[in-house]
């Protein structure tokens, strides 16, 4: 009973979240969008049992990539919908008619694709008998230091390398 | 209710509006937010076929793995449209459409 | 320890008794919507108290204040005062709500939500007593450290959303302070969970003692540092003096919340009195041993065996000692807190990132190293313990 | 006592992380790359310690550890392709482990003191790091093919080693040699491994023993060879190259262009001896092969002739390399007469000794210097009388001098005298085996000659260059000079190995009668392998299911009483041979170079032809690089360059030329009319034409590229219909 | 292990629908009381009584982004490094503590290197301190004296 409230809780945020991320017309909303989209994968996470990762999700995304975005928003001028330095009016930064005419096919191409291919495989899934919830932290934990011991030391090294690389190129320049 | 198809239904909702933000949004902060979306539609996927399928803890690490990836994608990509801006005062993507400055 | 006050509950035979009677009254199963009730109850009462000790806060900075700087305080209304957050409260209700004409209105509304939803949701794994929990998430600080960074969205978005710039300076400066003494405090949570070996609060707590020496302050002397490293930290991420730049009045006019007005500014003020008493709380957990009392009296067995009390009462008179525990260790915080604001000076904007990056995180990062050693090298056992088998047990403390 | 994986490991990994951190960190902070390599080698060395007081009190003799991890595994189907890599750790690894770890440090704390002052002082210890965990990886390793990979990494470090004088004249050339040279072993070391695959389906140790026990080498030939002599052989030209045996030996005294510590870590310590190493562990791949009398004659030629070129070296340094070339023989010649134990603790012994010679003839050299031509000394004309001088260093090097003599109650007697008992006694079992036994026997003789010849040039006499002598300053104790040195001495005492003062005896230890050397290192017991399964890697292994007790002394080493005590007297008999030969070669020397009573020049004169032949050490350089070389790879280039320019080129490519010219003419014309106006020029046309279409399509604008990456991913899903 | 249902997340979902119905009735409750008169004075943006120039959103100091970039990494990495803390202990209760000691090191070390970058290039300063060129120097001095 819970479950699917909770559920669909976050499967309405989370689309609700989504759409708004493309029909919105002002970017600063946009980014509140996302959150709200981003916390609607939480839940759907926590709904299937993926405690650790909802909130990983929450940690880096709501505490860290939303506020960067939002940062960055206001670093380049904040959200209003700017023309280039020569003045000259182009297509508005969030989108025309035009473009979302593009988007809408796009989608529908795409779309009847990805689901010729799920289609495929819904064929030959059958659902089997669920397990119980239990903590995945500690199996995360031995599997991060055992058998993928490498990619963990790794993905420090790729931390290392995007915040080097990031900070050179963000860093404020003389004149 | 609570189904592999229905979080696959979920997920693609989830990449189809990244991809149609990609497309239809001229600012590039913009489609860094549909580039998120898409990244959170793929590492949803890995942890429903993780509880459906086949009760794997490596498709939460795969998704965690993403998480991570996102993160640092998001901040060196957005270093680089910060930089465009100083440069260009200007974060429109047809304005990148040079090689050269 | 159990996983929620729900299952607290359900051990008792009375309260499954009252299930299985309801579910006949009703004609189905009822143990959902006991369990609903239950927490519904649980987390009203909690956030009503928490309302309360939010208001009672107001009163407390106030009165505390006036005994530093040798005044009266607040004297007229109740008591000693005693009601004047109430009619704080009145007049907020009361007073006009302006909108800034160049506003973002959605965002305007939002901000304040976020920033109690953030402070609410963090509510739900603060283990008042070892019963009183409202749920023992096995992610527990994880999961409070994401949700509460939701305060930064919110502090950000208040200050953007006003579209004045004296708030959009404000927002910006309280939400890159908001984030980076998230590092120091992070990682100084991360040596608590490396000691404690689990994520939840329950973890943290039961590995504790009831008395000082078991506390993991006092574990180790990495630990003790550490303890000062999450206090600062947890200043600063409150927006508390001698860190509360963003609503610098002195320069900033109010900061982020220069523009709000009524009782929008009032759910802002109130988030934060939360924000602090949850800190105090999570401090008071993983540092001075949460909810634990000395001797054991926490799980009651001695009320049973020594004065033959009946197993429920003995059980529940010892939540009731482990919530004065908790509550006494955390409104000690709380005065420590408005007792430094008062004490201290503002810093400047850029001794607060001095003070963050160039002193508290590699501290910070100094005592995970250290700690990660010392538990490898003791097997986790505290300074007193290695101190009293080094000395053979002549001296050291309880063993 | 549980071995995990975290208590062996950091025998490796710490030298290994040092090499890491230092090769980042060297160039800015080279105290502290020096402090952490000392630092980690030290730290290496107290965990083998550990690994080899457990073999040496704790397990039962024939306990091993034996761990494995999957590296990668390609099987298909019923055809196996699965390498494992792993640790394998019996009582020789162990004591190797103990060995390389302790010199190495020894070599490491006196390079503080000899490359104090060198421009890269901090490079080379980055070498030295990463020389001896591969050395260590070398000793730990589980199977061949990780043996080759650490192999060839010493390989690689000991040519940036004997180059690191890069600046000097022909050490560009001797590094390029010892490379070049080993390699010619390789080659074979590596089809050696292959053809132990082709056999076995694995090179690990464990399973070639096993593999040998069940006989699975039998009746198995290629090219009318038996797989196993081709196997062994092949393995043991591994040996020959990294051991500087018979026909490779050319490198190793060209190798002496590095600084002295590192030819102490190569040539004594670790590089050397992983050929001996390896050739113990192949042990029973050699028995199987039928070629022990073959590797005893390589043994005993090399123990013979390196000594005898040794006899007329004037550098101090060249005399060390070809007394270690000298004693590398008499270790393959104790594998070679079945005298594993023996060559085993020869192989330690030497270690120690030639270690402590190296850096003593290392602290000789460094103080003097000369004053003209800043460069330090090393030819022996120009020491003498620095006894009173360098008190110490004489000391210790006189101890030396003295175990690797033979001398009785140091532990180049009981180690080498054991080799030549052996020897002596396969001689008189078998007749083939007496001319490597009269060569050890020869070798030992002019061993103690040559050495007692360096000891009284350098040492005794008067200063003959007196202004040299008078620039020496008086050495005094420090720490990182002479306290390696003198660590090092004390261990060439042979109480140390054998347990007792004759090395003939045992000790008692607790007890019990004990004889730590003879107890310990055995043959494999090919048996014991056949149902042994290895323990995944990481978890704790079970000693406990192993008795824990040790095997007594058996001093008639398991033989009939009868047999045991014919091999008594014949050691006894080779024991007393050894004694006289080495204090006859000890007084000849003294005779000519200490009363100098007998003139070395009257026997030069004598042995003039074979005098020159030492010094042009056999010409074998010659030979190569004249014989082979000159006269067997220049014709061959020269013959191949006249294939190709006069035959092929002439004939061949001049003729097609005549042909294309008039093929030209005809072509021409056709070109101008039909290829260039109408194809060359409706190209460009067609291109140009394409091109003004295409452009539009690579317009920058990313979510056209979208759009486009979109349409072809679903055109070919849909066209795959995937 | 032990198992859990998804009633523990109620509490979340109670809690944060508490704080939607606290800031809806609190606000619905004022809208009745309040007063409600606005004029255009009132809704001007505070600028220290002046009329507001421009507008509050315009670009902000890089400085903003590299912190909240730094804290970015610091906090993934600590996402990544919370697992295996949890872990700690077992793994040394059966003696394989070394290698977690091993791992989180070198990932804590790499975490450190990259401060160690950010701090000697200066990112972590608030007020980027320059030297002055003498020209500088002497101008100002200069100036200093005429005054």
């Amino acid at each position: 009973m819970f479950e699917n409230t909770l559920f669909f809780l976050s499967a309405a945020l989370c689309i609700i979240g989504a759409a708004g991320v493309v029909f919105s017309k002002n970017l600063m909303h946009a980014c509140v969008l996302l959150l709200a989209s981003l916390f609607g994968v939480a839940g759907l996470y926590a709904v299937i049992g993926a405690d650790f990762l909802a909130a990983s999700q929450l940690v880096i995304y709501a505490g860290g990539v939303v506020i960067l975005m939002l940062f960055a928003v206001m670093l380049t001028g904040g959200s209003s919908e700017n023309s280039n330095k020569f003045g000259i009016e182009k297509i508005p930064g969030m989108g025309s008619t035009k473009t979302y005419v593009f988007a809408g096919f796009s989608v529908l191409v795409i779309s009847f694709t990805i689901l010729k291919l799920m289609a495929n495989f819904m064929k030959s899934y059958t659902k089997g008998e669920l397990p119980a919830f239990s903590s995945t932290v500690e199996k995360i934990g031995t599997l991060l230091v055992t058998d993928h011991v490498l990619a963990f030391e790794i993905s420090s090294i790729l931390l290392l390398g995007a915040l080097v690389g990031a900070a050179v190129i963000a860093r404020p320049r003389k004149g | 209710m609570i189904s592999l198809s229905s979080y696959l239904f979920i997920s693609f909702t989830l990449f189809v509006a990244g991809i149609a933000v990609m497309i239809a949004r001229k600012n590039i902060i913009a489609m860094m937010l549909g580039i998120e979306l898409i990244l959170n539609s793929a590492a949803l996927n890995f942890a429903a076929y993780t509880r459906f399928i086949n009760n794997n803890l490596e498709g939460h690490l795969m998704s965690l793995f993403i998480i991570v990836i996102a993160a640092a994608e998001a901040a060196v990509g957005l270093a680089i449209v910060i930089r465009f801006f100083q440069i260009k005062e200007t974060i429109h993507i047809d304005d990148a459409a040079q090689l050269q400055s | 320890m159990s996983l929620s006050i729900n299952d607290y509950l359900n051990q008792f035979e009375a309260h499954q008794k009252a299930i299985s009677f309801i579910s006949e009254l009703l004609g189905f199963d009822a143990s959902g919507l006991i369990t609903f009730l239950v927490f519904a109850t649980a987390a009203f009462v909690v956030v009503n108290v928490m309302a309360l000790i939010g208001g009672l806060g107001t009163y407390a900075e106030r009165k505390i204040s006036a005994d530093i700087q040798l005044r009266q305080g607040p004297n007229r209304v109740g008591p000693y005062g005693l009601l004047q957050f109430l009619a704080d409260g009145v007049k907020m209700i009361m007073k006009e709500d302006i909108f800034p004409a160049q506003a973002d209105r959605t965002l305007f509304n939002l901000a304040p939500l976020l920033a109690l939803i953030g402070v609410f949701a963090t509510l739900a794994v603060l283990p008042f007593s070892s019963g009183l929990t409202l749920t023992n998430l096995n992610i527990g600080v994880f999961y409070l450290i994401g949700v509460s960074s939701l305060v930064g969205v919110a502090v950000f978005l208040g200050g953007y959303s006003a579209n004045s710039k004296w708030s959009m300076l404000g927002g910006m400066r309280g939400a890159s302070q908001i984030i980076s003494y998230e590092v120091p405090v992070t990682i100084t949570i991360l040596s608590i969970v490396l000691m404690s070996g689990g994520l939840s609060f329950g973890s943290f707590v039961e590995s504790q003692g009831g008395f000082p020496h078991q506390w993991f302050i006092f574990h180790n002397p990495f630990t003790f540092i550490g303890f000062f490293v999450f206090f600062i930290g947890m200043l600063a991420e409150t927006n508390r003096a001698p860190f509360d730049l963003p609503e610098a009045e002195s320069e900033l006019v109010s900061g982020y919340h220069t523009e709000y007005t009524g009782m929008r500014f009032g759910l802002f003020a109130l988030a934060e009195y939360i924000e602090v008493f949850v800190l105090c709380g999570v401090a008071a957990a993983a540092f001075l041993g949460g909810y634990k009392v000395p001797f054991d009296l926490g799980n009651g067995v001695v009320f049973v065996e020594k004065l033959g009390l009946p197993a429920i009462i003995g059980k529940n008179i010892g939540q009731v000692l482990q919530l004065g525990s908790f509550l006494t260790k955390t409104l000690f915080l709380y005065y420590v807190v408005i007792w430094v604001r008062w004490t201290f000076p503002r810093i400047r904007v850029d001794q607060v990132m001095t003070i963050c990056w160039k002193y508290l995180t590699p501290i910070a990062l100094f005592n995970l190293v250290g700690i990660t050693l010392w538990v490898f090298a003791f097997d986790g056992q505290s300074i007193w313990e290695v101190l009293s088998h080094m000395g053979g047990g002549a001296h050291g403390g309880g063993h | 006592m549980e071995y995990t994986i975290s208590t062996i490991a950091p025998i490796v990994l710490l030298p290994f992380f040092a090499f890491v951190i230092n090769a980042f960190i060297v160039k800015r902070f080279t105290t502290l790359a020096v402090i952490i390599s000392c630092a980690s080698i030290v730290g290496s060395f107290f965990y083998a310690a550990r690994v080899f007081f457990d073999f040496l009190n704790v397990f039962s003799a024939d306990y091993y550890i034996h761990k494995t991890f999957t590296w990668f595994d390609l099987s298909y189907g019923s055809f196996p392709f699965k390498m494992d890599m792993g640790i394998y750790i019996d009582n020789m690894t162990a004591t190797m482990l103990f060995m390389v770890t302790g010199v190495a440090s020894l070599i490491h704390i006196f390079s503080t003191y000899y490359m104090h002052d060198d421009k890269r002082y901090g490079r080379f210890f980055v070498y030295l790091s990463l020389f001896t965990s591969a050395m260590l990886a070398l000793v730990l390793s589980e199977n061949l093919i990780s043996v080759f990979i650490f192999w060839e990494l010493m390989g690689f470090c000991s040519y940036s080693l004997i180059g690191f004088y890069y600046e000097k004249e022909g050490a560009g050339n001797a590094s390029m040699k010892a490379f070049m040279t080993t390699r010619v072993g390789d080659v074979f070391f590596l089809l050696g491994i292959l053809a132990i695959w082709s056999v076995v389906g694995s090179v690990s140790f464990v399973d070639i023993y096993q593999a040998i026990g069940m006989g699975k080498f039998n009746g198995l030939y290629a090219l009318g060879i038996p797989l196993a002599t081709f196997a062994g052989f092949s393995v043991f030209m591994g040996t020959i190259g990294k051991s500087a045996q018979f026909p490779l030996q050319v490198w190793l005294p060209d190798a002496m262009f590095g600084p002295t510590p590192c030819s102490a870590l190569i040539h004594a310590a670790t590089m050397v001896a992983a050929g001996v190493y390896l050739s113990l562990r192949c042990y029973p791949l050699m028995e199987a092969g039928h070629l022990t009398t073959f590797i005893a004659y390589i043994g005993g030629i090399t123990a013979f002739g390196a000594a005898t070129i040794a006899l007329v070296q004037t550098d101090i340094k060249a005399v060390l390399a070809y007394s270690t070339i000298s004693q590398l023989g008499y270790m393959v010649l104790g594998v070679g007469v079945g005298s594993y134990n023996a060559a085993f603790m020869h192989l330690i012994t030497h270690a120690v000794f030639k270690a402590c010679l190296f850096l003593s003839a290392g602290s000789v050299i460094h103080s003097l210097h000369d004053h003209h031509t800043h460069a330090h000394v090393q030819e022996m004309p120009r020491m003498g009388g620095l006894k009173s001088k360098m008190p110490y260093t004489f000391l210790a090097m006189l101890f030396c001098t003295l175990a690797i003599a033979g001398i009785p109650f140091f532990s180049g007697f009981v180690s080498k005298d054991r080799i030549l008992g052996d020897a002596l006694l396969m001689a008189l079992d078998n007749k083939v085996y007496w001319v490597p036994a009269v060569l050890g026997f020869g070798g030992a003789l002019l061993t103690a000659f040559y050495m007692f010849r360096m000891m009284f040039l350098t040492f005794f006499g008067e200063p003959r260059d007196k202004e040299l002598f008078d620039h020496t300053k008086k050495e005094t104790l420090s720490w990182n000079r002479n306290l390696p040195l003198l660590i090092l001495s004390l261990f060439t005492l042979g109480a140390f190995y054998s347990g007792s003062l004759t090395g003939q005896g045992f000790i008692k230890v607790a007890g019990e009668k004990y004889e730590w050397f003879q107890t310990l290192i055995e043959k494999p017991n090919l048996l014991k392998f056949n149902n042994k399964e290895s323990q995944a890697f990481g978890f704790a292994s079970n000693p406990s299911s192993e008795t824990f007790q040790k095997s007594k002394y058996d001093s008639n080493h398991g033989l009939s009483a009868e047999k045991a005590h014919h091999v008594h007297h014949v050691h006894h008999i080779g024991a007393l041979i050894s004694i006289v030969i080495a204090f006859s070669g000890v007084f000849i020397a003294a005779m000519m170079y200490f009363w100098r009573s007998w003139n070395p020049g009257f026997w030069v004169s004598l042995f003039s032809r074979w005098y020159r032949a030492l010094q042009n050490k056999y010409y074998f350089d010659d030979l190569y690089i004249k014989g082979f070389i000159q006269k067997g790879l220049l014709p061959l280039n020269n013959f191949l360059a006249f294939v190709d320019m006069g035959i092929y080129d002439r004939y061949a490519v001049d003729g097609w030329e005549k042909v294309n010219r008039v093929m030209f003419t005809m072509a021409k014309w056709f070109d101008n009319i039909i290829v260039d106006t109408v194809a060359v020029d409706g190209t460009g046309a067609s291109v140009r034409f394409f091109n003004v279409i295409l452009r539009t399509i690579q317009s920058g604008k990313i979510q056209f590229y979208f759009i486009m990456i979109i349409l072809v991913l679903t055109g070919y899903i849909w066209t795959l219909n995937i | 292990m032990t198992s859990y249902t998804l009633d523990v997340y109620m509490p979340v979902i109670i809690l944060m629908a508490l704080a939607v119905g606290l800031v809806v009735v609190s606000v619905f409750v004022a809208q009745i009381l309040r007063p409600f008169k606005p004029n255009a004075l009132k809704e001007q943006a505070y600028e220290c009584g002046e009329d507001p120039v421009g507008t509050a959103w315009s670009n902000f100091n890089v400085r903003f982004y590299v912190v909240s970039l730094i804290f970015i990494v610091f906090d993934v990495e600590g996402a990544l490094m919370f697992p295996v803390a949890a872990i700690f202990r077992k793994f040394v209760a059966i003696g394989e503590g070394a290698v977690l000691v091993g791992s989180l090191l070198v990932f804590i070390s790499v975490l450190v290197f990259g401060i160690i970058y950010c701090w000697s290039k200066g990112d972590l300063d608030w007020v980027r301190s320059f030297q002055l060129s003498e020209d500088q120097v002497n101008q100002l001095k200069g100036s200093e004296e005429k005054a």
